[in-house]
């Protein structure tokens, strides 16, 4: 049970003092919640409350960077942020949670329901970390892959100017949602990301090839495609069935190529 | 029917909890948030307060909320005396104290208060406030004769020569009676001296608001009577205040006023309600609070050669302090017991209360009696003397003899209570070859002897209402809970009321539960504790209230057995079949089945009033012997007897503890105890507990407790009153052995060292050359 | 909850007395039953108190290299009475000390704080004056020696000058051998009382225990500070056990105690008494230095 | 304004605690207030009454004029401690119940607590010895009389006199005690 608490003054305090069984408390959403076990095999929490430096938006040359403490409703009150990411930071419901949870802390998380990763992931967001040996940049899809954990989130870095488009499906406002999916329309087309529950973030590159491949393929094939699809791991929970979440993936990609894409409106 | 549960020594209801240290008094109930309120008290005897400037102690942090006397805008002038309420105008208490007060009529009168978050703000603002307070002085006067002559300051306008009642009896001629030839007269001025209560709980109360009532919790031995006082004092509805009574540590009659419940309640209410918690310091519940009367006695005898009185007079002028607070009740006490404890056919008794600026005096253990008995048995003592007749010899002569009756009160004395008490004690302190062995004794240390009685009744009827109610209710084990207006305050009345519900109910005692702590919104109505009233009036409405929950429960058992009622009784919590003595079914079982019956089930209760309009003489007699140390001015107490006729002994252990507890508190009055007052300022001098000097541990001998029982025709279990009466007859008894020691009899209180050392030097035991 | 500025702990007695150089307005709380009154009563009101009751180093009874009895100032009363060395050679503290208040205020109050407020009714410093004893005191300049008739400057004021602390309190072999001493106090109740008057007596007699080698006599609240009656004591010095002298020496006191009138006492009876106890103290210490009156 | 505030570190009936007090307070208020022992009782607040006492190493204190700061470290007993775990009592105060030595209750704490030191010195206290070690608490209600008898009872006990103790009249009604000696 954790307990020594580290008020860290900087990210470079925070990162020296991260030993394996220290954990980086955030916004507190994810840590203090009941049921969460960080708190629980911790031995020290490090609060970056006091950081200084992780909670600024800036924008430089058509990309927006923002600080990994900047809470959900920094983002929706900030003038810069684009609206793309004010639309997923909505996603979550609780005004109050929202003046808690962190970016960072939201991305650190890597939840199957996670709100911001899928638009993060098909927009290419860049993180900026602090590591043991120095800061590095690293891709949001690197991050997911392989996330290093004594590193330190200090900032994301977006592009301003993207046609992108999220959904989110989940019973309340309140629940974990089933499925969370980003589209974006690059120069090289369509990404595709999404988070499916108790599966993982995934990047659907068969989806965006096919799409690539052929723009007007139809959502039978879309759907048929993906039913059969054995590198998609989902089973039945009480978020849905496996043939539920599969035409859910399938449908909702399809909607949101056909929204970018644009030929019907 | 069993009798034996009364009369037994049975441990008290709640002496458990109070030796696992769980009871909860006031103050351990009060939520920590509580705001903390000290009254500003006033630093002149006698004045009016001009300005309180409060802008300093506002600043103090920590400080929320400064009161003053001018926050009071309609001034409810209200009394403050435990005395039940009187709808005849005539008959009530005198309305005279105020919350707060701009004209302050004692050192130590209430004139504002801070509300603080902790004590340490509350003193620091109380010690600014004290400098700001801007008077116009008036003088004082402390002494009661020195009040009543023309010229003393006047305290209270429609009081001239601050006399607020002055009443007289007199019987058969005086003037005649003491023409008779070969009489002597005896004369002697008595003296006794204020002291207070000093429970070891100072006085303490809490308010806050709940809906649109404010609920007062206080360690008070009259919640329903101070219910109605705070609505009177606030001028509100009575209603709108709901008084708690917790566990109490000790009240002894201060608490059977009502002290600071009113000023709480007001300032939480003008707070909206918050919670206020005001807990009074040691030193000012000395001087803030009740003390006993000072008063001086002139008495005069004239004897028959054969030693029985011709005529007798007595004067008596009683120090009131500065309110009324119970007004004359005290003074006429005295001077109605006069002709009663020796009869005679030619008295003349005159007695005045008078106002002075000092500490209001008020109730406390014994209520006059202490005093008028130091200054009867004193006088007796020295009419025994006079009459070279041995002075106990001398008092079974003269005492009330039994089947005397005295009409105003219907009061009779069925036994020949004094000389039983006078023998037992006699023959437990082995008094005869005492007196005869200390007789005209020489050298620096003497011993002494003597015995002194007292007149006392029970509870207050015929000068006001008598009034108990009481309400038993059974559970479905036919066990029962009961409640009463009768407070529990560490006398025991709780664990006698159970008793006698256990006698008459016919169940087992571990049935028998006391809801102990009084609410108004839910106790029956009753006046509370004082004047010994307790056990005697208690027990009238316990004995009503208990037959008819009997006949209800029998009434259902007649329908579950067919037996006749008036075939069946309440043994040992079954039902008896009384002709056969063959148990029917146990209590429980009819209560669970009255309960739940489908056919006519009734919850099984009962609750009544009874106005009890009777007294009871309760009579009895302290033996002291004392060792006095003639050069070092010193008495030691070197035994004590005290005697009683209490009637039915309800339960042993209980009373003897009330035996010894006056025995200690009359200690305390014969030999130490004092307040005192600096003559230039009207300031207490003595207001703690190091310089008021209450017997320790180390001051009192073994203290030997005995009864004779002489059941009361009159009462229900045939009980008399005990609270008071045992502090009565100590203090006379240990200064007539003392006088036997050393031919000195000293008409003054304490027998102190001061005042011993004045006494053997004036009469010459004491002659030291190098006097000054 | 007390009215304290502020409460510095000292952890050794250099510690202490570095902190009373650095919060010159700070007073010393050692039991605090004394001070800890005075500061709810609001004369010491929003004081700086510098805590020495940890002070483990001024607690204890001993010998010393010079064979003076050493107490500790910060000795509890209860555990002086109960202290071998006290019983052996000075008891009589011992049952002074045994008189003050309760048993839970002897076992909070200190020798050193009841020495150091200046009280002149404080029970051991009577019979300390009768036993001349030694103050040591330890300051910023180190360890200095006074005995107690200096150490009484006036009331409430004893001989302590800035950040100095009273560590010990010494009495000499010369002072205690051979001696037998008997303490009254005179009050007006028998237990949580202060002295109306006390008086401490102590005798070394001749060897053939005929005659008085030396008596002492000190007394409490019969002046503004704890004193001695040297006239009665010169008189007494080398005369015989006898009656006469034990009363003319008893009413000689009166030469040196000046007791005031007040409302707690009234002067004709403290002189009285103050007589009385001379008499009976020293009749008390001579039974215990196995002498007999008139023998 | 800052307060001062300090940690104590104690033992109170048995358990290790720490409290953060502020070091204005007193061994009652902490006592009271933050362990909510509320059979600490105030009855004067300047140690003359003996309500507040309680056992700091085995000896008796009044709690009201000892700072709280200096707790740090101590064994301290109240009244609670002496309860068993199952609600049973400690032989002193089964006699303070059997004789009849509680009225109002008030004083009862503290005086039970110097009790419990009394019995368990193991001393054997003449009369006069066991009145001057309890004396340090006023009562107004029982004259001292059924507190000395319990105590003296349950000392004896202590001791294995249990007849002797027995002697000690139980209503002190009939028997005629030996008189005080002369001190």
């Amino acid at each position: 049970m954790a307990t020594q608490l580290l008020m860290a003054k900087s990210p470079e305090e925070a990162v020296n003092n991260k030993t394996a069984t220290a954990a980086f408390l955030a916004g507190g959403t994810e840590v203090n919640r009941l049921g969460s076990d960080i708190a629980v095999k911790a031995d020290m929490l490090i609060s970056l409350k006091k950081c200084s430096g992780l909670s600024d938006i800036t924008e430089a040359d058509g990309y927006i960077t923002i600080g990994s403490m900047c809470t959900f409703q920094d983002l929706i009150e900030s003038d810069t942020v684009p609206c793309y990411l004010k639309e997923a930071a909505h996603f979550m419901a609780s005004r109050t949670k929202r003046n808690m949870a962190t970016i960072g802390g939201n991305i650190a998380s890597l939840r199957s329901d996670s709100y911001l990763i899928p638009t993060l992931m098909a927009v290419g967001a860049v993180l900026e970390m602090e590591g043991n040996n120095g800061s590095c940049r690293i891709g949001i899809a690197e991050y997911v892959d392989r996330s290093e954990a004594d590193a330190l989130i200090t900032s994301v870095t977006v592009p301003k100017e993207i046609k992108v488009i999220s959904r989110r499906f989940a019973n309340t406002a309140q629940s974990h949602a089933v499925l969370t999916m980003s589209a974006a329309l690059t120069e090289e087309g369509i990404w595709l990301d999404g988070a499916v529950k108790n599966v993982g973030l995934l990047h659907f590159c068969d989806l965006e090839k096919a799409f690539r491949e052929d723009p007007d393929i139809s959502e039978e094939a879309i759907i048929e495609m993906v039913r059969v699809c054995t590198g998609l791991h989902t089973a039945d929970d009480m978020f849905g069935s496996d043939t539920y979440k599969r035409y859910l993936i399938a449908v909702t990609a399809y909607d949101l190529h056909k929204r970018l894409v644009g030929k019907e409106v | 029917m069993s009798k034996e549960i009364l009369g037994q020594a049975v441990t008290r209801l709640d002496a458990r909890d109070k030796a696992m240290g769980r009871i909860k008094y006031t103050d351990d109930l009060c939520d920590k948030g509580a705001l903390v309120i000290r009254v500003l008290h006033s630093t002149v005897a006698n004045g009016i307060v001009k300005k309180i400037d409060t802008s300093e102690a506002e600043k103090i942090p920590g400080v929320v909320r400064v009161f003053t006397c001018f926050d009071i805008k309609e001034k409810h002038y209200f009394p403050t005396a435990g005395h039940p309420w009187s709808t005849d105008p005539h008959h009530q208490d005198i309305a005279d104290r105020l919350v707060m007060t701009d004209r302050p009529l004692f050192y130590g009168d209430d004139i504002g208060a801070v509300v603080a978050e902790d004590e340490v703000a509350a003193a620091q603002a109380i010690r600014v406030l004290e400098k700001s307070v801007e008077y116009e002085e008036l003088p004082f006067v402390l002494d009661a004769q020195e009040a009543m002559k023309e010229g003393a300051p006047l305290l209270h306008e429609d009081f001239p020569n601050n006399v607020l009642t002055h009443t007289e009896i007199h019987m058969g001629s005086v003037e005649e009676a003491i023409k008779e030839p070969g009489l002597t007269k005896v004369e002697g001025w008595y003296h006794t001296q204020p002291v207070q209560h000093c429970h070891i709980e100072n006085f303490i109360c809490y308010a806050y608001g709940e809906g649109d009532r404010t609920v007062v919790v206080s360690s008070t031995q009259i919640p329903h009577i101070a219910r109605r006082v705070i609505g009177q004092a606030l001028g509100m509805d009575w209603g709108k205040f709901r008084v708690i009574k917790p566990y109490v540590g000790g009240g002894f009659g201060n608490k059977q006023d009502v002290l600071y419940e009113p000023l709480c309640a007001w300032i939480s209410i003008q707070m909206g309600g918050r919670l206020v918690k005001l807990d009074v310091p040691r030193e000012e519940t000395f001087i803030c609070n009740r003390i006993r009367h000072e008063i001086k006695y002139h008495i005069t005898s004239w004897m028959r050669p054969d030693g029985s009185f011709a005529a007798r007079t007595m004067k008596a002028w009683v120090n009131n302090g500065a309110y009324s607070s119970h007004g004359h009740a005290i003074a006429a006490k005295g001077l109605n017991a006069f002709p009663q404890l020796y009869p005679c056919d030619n008295i003349d008794g005159e007695t005045w209360t008078v106002y002075t600026n000092r500490s209001v005096a008020g109730a406390m253990r014994g209520y006059g009696m202490p005093q008028a008995s130091y200054a009867f048995e004193c006088h007796a003592e020295d009419c025994a003397r006079a009459m070279k007749m041995d002075p106990l010899e001398f008092r079974r002569k003269n005492l009330m003899p039994v089947g005397y009756y005295h009409a105003f009160s219907k009061n009779e004395l069925y036994s020949d209570t004094f000389n039983q008490c006078f023998d037992k004690g006699a023959e437990i302190i082995g008094y005869y070859d005492k007196v005869k062995e200390y007789a005209n004794q020489t050298g620096d240390i003497r011993r002494g002897i003597a015995v002194s009685t007292y007149w006392y009744n029970t509870a207050v009827y015929p000068i006001a209402l008598e009034t108990s109610s009481c309400r038993i209710v059974m559970n479905q084990d036919g066990s029962v809970q009961f409640q009463l207006g009768e407070t529990e305050i560490g006398q025991g009345a709780d664990t006698v009321a159970a008793q006698m519900i256990s006698d008459t109910l016919g169940i087992p005692l571990d049935m028998v539960h006391p809801v102990s702590c009084q609410d108004t919104d839910v106790t029956p109505f009753g006046t509370g504790v004082y004047a010994s009233r307790g056990t005697y009036t208690l027990g009238f409405s316990i004995k009503q209230t208990a037959l008819l929950l009997k006949q209800k429960v029998l009434e259902a058992a007649n329908q579950f057995t067919r037996m006749p009622v008036y075939n069946l009784d309440i043994v040992d919590g079954n039902i008896i079949r009384t002709t056969d003595g063959r148990k029917l079914m146990t209590i429980g079982e009819l209560a669970l089945e009255k309960l739940y019956t489908t056919e006519g089930s009734q919850h099984l209760t009962a609750e009544s009033t009874y106005q009890i309009r009777s007294n009871a003489y309760s009579f009895g007699c302290c033996f002291a012997e004392v060792e006095v140390d003639i050069p070092m001015c010193r008495v030691r107490l070197l035994n004590i007897v005290n005697v009683h006729d209490c009637g039915q002994v309800i339960n042993p252990m209980l009373a003897s503890g009330q035996i010894h507890g006056g025995q200690s508190m009359g200690i305390g009055y014969a030999l130490s105890e004092k307040l005192l007052w600096d003559a230039k300022t009207g300031k207490p001098l003595n207001n703690n507990l190091l310089d008021y000097k209450m017997s320790s541990f180390m001051d009192h001998p073994r203290l030997v407790a005995d009864f004779v029982e002489n059941y009361e025709p009159t009462s229900a279990y045939g009980t008399k009153g005990l609270g008071e009466p045992p502090v009565c007859p100590v203090a006379p008894a240990i200064r007539n052995a003392i006088g036997q020691a050393t031919g000195l009899y000293i008409n003054e209180l304490p027998l102190s060292p001061h005042t011993l050392f004045r006494e053997f030097t004036d009469a010459g035991l004491i002659n030291d050359s190098f006097a000054e | 909850m007390y009215d304290i500025k502020a409460l510095y702990e000292a952890e050794s007695l250099d510690h202490a007395v570095r902190l009373l150089q650095e919060h010159p307005s700070a007073q010393i709380l050692a039991g605090g039953s004394d001070v800890l009154v005075q500061v709810r009563e609001g004369r010491r009101a929003g004081v700086e108190l510098v805590s020495i009751y940890m002070l483990d180093e001024l607690r204890g009874v001993s010998i010393d290299e010079e064979e003076n009895i050493r107490i500790g100032s910060l000795t509890s009363f209860s555990h002086i009475t109960n202290d071998p060395i006290i019983q052996k050679y000075i008891n009589v503290l011992g049952e002074a000390v045994d008189m003050v208040g309760g048993p839970q205020i002897r076992a909070i109050g200190t020798i050193g704080g009841n020495t150091c407020n200046g009280v002149t009714s404080a029970d051991s410093a009577s019979t300390l004056m009768a036993w001349d004893a030694v103050m040591e005191v330890t300051g910023p300049e180190g360890v200095r020696r006074v005995p107690i008739k200096d150490w009484y400057i006036k009331a409430k004021v004893v001989d302590l000058r800035p950040a100095e602390i009273q560590t010990a309190i010494l009495i000499p072999k010369e002072s205690y051998e051979g001696c037998f001493g008997h303490y009254i106090k005179y009050s007006m109740r028998n237990a949580l009382d202060i002295a109306t008057t006390g008086c401490s007596v102590n005798v070394r007699l001749s060897e053939d225990k005929k005659t008085f080698d030396r008596v002492r006599i000190g007394y409490g609240v019969a002046a503004p500070v704890p004193v001695r009656a040297y006239t009665a004591e010169e008189f007494i010095q080398g005369k015989e056990i006898t009656d006469e002298n034990i009363k003319e020496f008893a009413e000689t006191v009166l030469k040196d105690i000046n007791p005031r009138d007040s409302w707690r006492a009234g002067r004709a009876l403290r002189r009285h008494i103050s007589v009385v106890m001379a008499e009976r103290a020293l009749r008390e210490s001579i039974s215990l230095a196995g002498g007999v009156v008139n023998g | 304004m800052d307060r001062q505030y300090k940690v104590v570190h104690c033992t109170i009936n048995g358990k290790k605690v720490e409290q953060v007090v502020d070091v204005r307070a007193s061994l009652t208020d902490m006592l009271r207030n933050d362990f909510r022992l509320t059979s600490v009782k105030k009855g004067c607040e300047v140690g003359e009454c003996g309500a507040c006492t309680v056992i700091i190493n085995g000896e008796g204190f009044n709690s009201c004029i000892y700072l709280a700061v200096w707790a740090e470290g101590k064994d301290i007993w109240t009244l609670e401690g002496l309860t068993g775990p199952g609600g049973e009592l400690s032989d002193i105060q089964q006699a303070f119940v059997d004789e009849g030595a509680i009225q109002c209750g008030f004083c009862t704490p503290g005086f039970i607590m110097t009790s419990w030191e009394i019995v368990n010195s193991g001393k054997e206290y003449t009369d006069d010895e066991l009145r001057k070690a309890l004396s340090g608490h006023l009562c107004r209600c029982t004259g001292y009389e059924n507190i000395f008898r319990a105590v003296k009872k349950t000392m004896l006990r202590h001791l294995g006199k249990y007849d002797e103790a027995e002697l000690v009249n139980s209503q002190g009604i009939t028997e005629y005690p030996e008189p005080m000696p002369f001190k």
